[in-house]
């Protein structure tokens, strides 16, 4: 599965893509950050503040509890700026 | 149509692109976002955004728009990259027999383009560089579309 | 700054003459009003106005537009004379460093142009020509401008 | 006193422009109005139906209640329908 950052979080974790293979017992997004928390500090720094960042499943915005499933990209950034 | 692009747009010839040869538009609104300088605070702007989830979202937005209000045409351009006080940020184009539905298409596309399309901001200036954060108000903005207002209102 | 004139205008030219070299505008709004040939049933308008009282009142609904809203630059041209199907009728430009006030200011100033500004219209079609009748919702839309509501809505 | 008609006022007046001097009773808009209706049958038509009629006193929109006083330009004209 592959992994997207974007903005802040990008530059916390120092990673702007990445392949991952997914214990198992990760079913749902929220699943999901609290391994990537795990993986080091940088991580667990960008994920400290978990609620304020936003997820897109195959370039859908989607909520927290949402189930990972076949998802083949999952993008986390900070809410959007644009406009 | 929507485009995406680190470009410079230009406003009246899109207009025209979208209008000219036209006799059944009776109204055309224009939205053009540009970089403030913040009384010297902001000495250039970069724009993050995230390919093919942008394109998808701008394209949800305008089918949204156009699901909503009888549009005769529609346009939104988003550069990215880096941009300098003055320049343009964005263009939205919207245009109908009435005034009432490309008024609010144009400040639909606005508040979802704000809320809902992954672009992010980073401003830098004589302190340094930093993430634009969200505003509040933006989503309270985007959220009066979903009370059932419309055209007709 | 307001204009009445027969010449046509070109909407690229007009923002640029409000907004170029300027850093401290955020939202540019645009509004274009043009003839529509209604399904054939207008092939040709004609715009008889009341020189001296309209640009008196132009002036006025721009003047109270400012008071009410921080506007960078603001702009209404509105042509007279006779106009073919696809023409440009009226631009109003509004400039702000946020796009409510931008937007709000700008239907404002449609609304009360609607109701005040001393133009009237009369289209020819195949069935000869007729004055065009006031819509009651022009009434209502610049009614909603009295209840207070205003840009940090 | 300088009288001005517009759109189809004009038209069912017949005129564009005149002077015209007021008889001492007419004080307030509507008496102008009921005082051009007695001047022939094309005014009578122009004003039939006076409700729907916008008066302006010196570029300015009145009510018909308004007082004439000092006025130099009066303006009849239907509701106006540029923009």
């Amino acid at each position: 599965m592959r992994l997207l950052y974007f903005a802040w979080v990008k530059e916390k974790t120092g990673v702007a893509a990445e392949d991952v293979t997914l214990p198992e017992s990760v079913a749902t997004v929220a699943e999901l950050i609290a391994w990537l928390k795990t993986r080091g500090p940088e991580f667990a720094n960008a994920f400290d503040q978990a609620e304020v960042i936003r997820t897109a499943i195959d370039q859908a915005h989607v909520h927290q509890d949402a189930k990972i499933g076949e998802a083949r990209e999952i993008a986390f950034f900070p809410p959007v700026t644009g406009g | 149509m929507i485009r995406v692009q680190q470009e410079n747009f230009d406003i009246g010839a899109e207009i025209a692109a979208l209008t000219d040869g036209r006799t059944d538009i009776g109204a055309i609104v224009s939205f053009t976002g540009t970089v403030r300088d913040q009384h010297g605070a902001v000495t250039e702007m970069t724009l993050e955004h995230y390919p093919g989830m942008t394109e998808a979202e701008l394209q949800r937005i305008e089918a949204q728009a156009n699901s909503r209000w009888p549009l005769q045409a529609s346009l939104i351009v988003h550069r990215t990259g880096a941009l300098k006080p003055g320049d343009n940020i964005v263009l939205v184009l919207t245009a109908s027999e009435h005034r009432e539905a490309a008024f609010d298409a144009a400040q639909f596309f606005m508040d979802y383009l704000k809320t809902s399309a992954p672009f992010w901001k980073r401003e830098t200036g004589p302190d340094g560089s930093k993430w634009v954060e969200a505003k509040a108000g933006d989503e309270t903005a985007a959220g009066r579309w979903s009370t059932g207002k419309n055209a007709a209102e």
